[in-house]
């Protein structure tokens, strides 16, 4: 995982196989930097990952309750079509936007 | 018609090691990527929560995962035990989950049933857990 | 520490899976390209060796092998229940084979022998054969 | 697995895991070309073979002997560290040469 805090918003970029225990591992980190910064915008960048489960959708849920806290918006980018199909099951696009190559879809 | 059963310690870190595991078992009926990507799916589902729920974290616990395959079908069986599950329809309600500490959404069992032609889940509290999916195996009509 | 066993069909196609999900599984272990490659070889003969002369080749003996690890070493147990063997130290010697008609070249032992750190194998005629092999872990002086 | 006859060389040009599996489904079509060409020279090359076993040896040996029937040399080119390693254990380079990059060894 990279991220980058440029101009108020908060960029995650996730690759590979976004399991349940690489969740588990990077999940303090983001917390902490989402405290940290206080950012008005978090982008989630879904764009090189391969694999994503319930634990995925379980993580950005938490990562907008949190944000909620701040008034912040919560952003997920760049979803593959299975990947969007898996997210879309849960009901999550209700409570927030995606966007594809920085365009709201 | 091929078979595989695989047993491992709840470590979380077996979890991928069980997608791979299936996969490479089911290589020579050269699925679909999208085929491929339900099964890892499927799988990861049933495995995490036998590991996280069915055995509440404790490493001790044996998960088992049975998958076999004929022409028409895969099967996959995926068994703990653990603690097994109080109410089953509650469990298999869309973001119904018991561990909300652990920031679960609750989709895994909605996943399974979207992903699987055919699912259902046996339990007895105190006994375990057994999962079993099945995938009817698309036969394309390749040209060659 | 860490384990898992596997049966499956005595399938030759199941042979690569089999080699497949035990790198999976050894993978939290960072081994070296050389112990991947020695650890997949071992695995290959005593699987191969399961399936064609244990089961002479008949799909629907089982296969089970067993993959354990703790800091120090990597056990890996290849069993079956064929026919087992006559006489284990003929067995044992380099370019013995009792299948040259199927090409076999009598150096699976041998192989399995130089690979493993410790290596094993009791049988019963019509009973079946068991394999163990042991690896040492090299802990390398990582200097993060 | 590509082949090429040659100025009286038949080349066989392996790749990728040359396990039981593998080497059984190939064994006859090289017989088969073998016995077609009558070759003077079989150079069987493992530069793109990432894996070997015991049958490999068996696969290379039969081949040893079957040329022997027409007089033939085989030739093992570009093994690597790994598979010369495994071959060298039977003692096959006592019965045929080893090349790499086209260079006796
Ligand atoms: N193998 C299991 N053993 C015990 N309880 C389980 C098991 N699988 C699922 N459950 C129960 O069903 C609930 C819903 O499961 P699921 O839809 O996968 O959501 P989540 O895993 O996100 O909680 C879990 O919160 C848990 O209470
Ligand atoms: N699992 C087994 N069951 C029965 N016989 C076996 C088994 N493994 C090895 N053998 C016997 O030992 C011999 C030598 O084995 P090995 O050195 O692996 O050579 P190869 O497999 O090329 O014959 C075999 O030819 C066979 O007779």
């Amino acid at each position: 995982m990279k991220h980058q805090f440029k101009d108020g918003t908060l960029y995650f970029y996730f690759y590979g196989e976004l399991d349940n225990l690489t969740v588990c591992n990077l999940k303090q980190i983001c917390i902490d930097l989402i405290d940290q910064y206080q950012p008005k915008t978090v982008k989630l960048d879904f764009e090189e990952v391969s694999f994503v489960d319930s634990t995925g959708i379980g993580f950005v849920l938490a990562r907008y309750k949190q944000l909620q806290k701040y008034h912040g918006e919560l952003i997920i980018c760049n979803l593959s079509k299975v990947n969007h199909r898996i997210f879309a099951m849960s009901g999550i696009f209700q409570l927030m936007k995606e966007e594809r190559n920085g365009v709201k879809l | 018609m091929n078979k595989m059963t695989l047993e491992c310690l709840a470590h979380l870190e077996n979890e991928a090691f069980i997608r791979t595991s299936a996969i490479a078992f089911l290589m020579p009926l050269n699925l679909s990527m999208e085929d491929c990507m339900e099964i890892k799916t499927m799988l990861a589902e049933a495995v995490v929560n036998a590991m996280i729920h069915g055995y509440e974290g404790n490493h001790e616990g044996i998960v088992r995962v049975h998958v076999s395959y004929d022409e028409n079908q895969i099967e996959i069986i995926v068994a703990d035990e653990g603690c097994g599950i109080d109410d089953i329809s509650q469990a298999m309600q869309p973001l119904f989950t018991s561990k909300q500490h652990l920031e679960r959404s609750g989709m895994g069992m909605t996943i399974m049933q979207t992903f699987a032609d055919d699912f259902h889940i046996t339990s007895e509290k105190g006994k375990g857990t057994v999962v079993t999916l099945r995938k009817r195996i698309q036969h394309e009509c390749v040209s060659e």
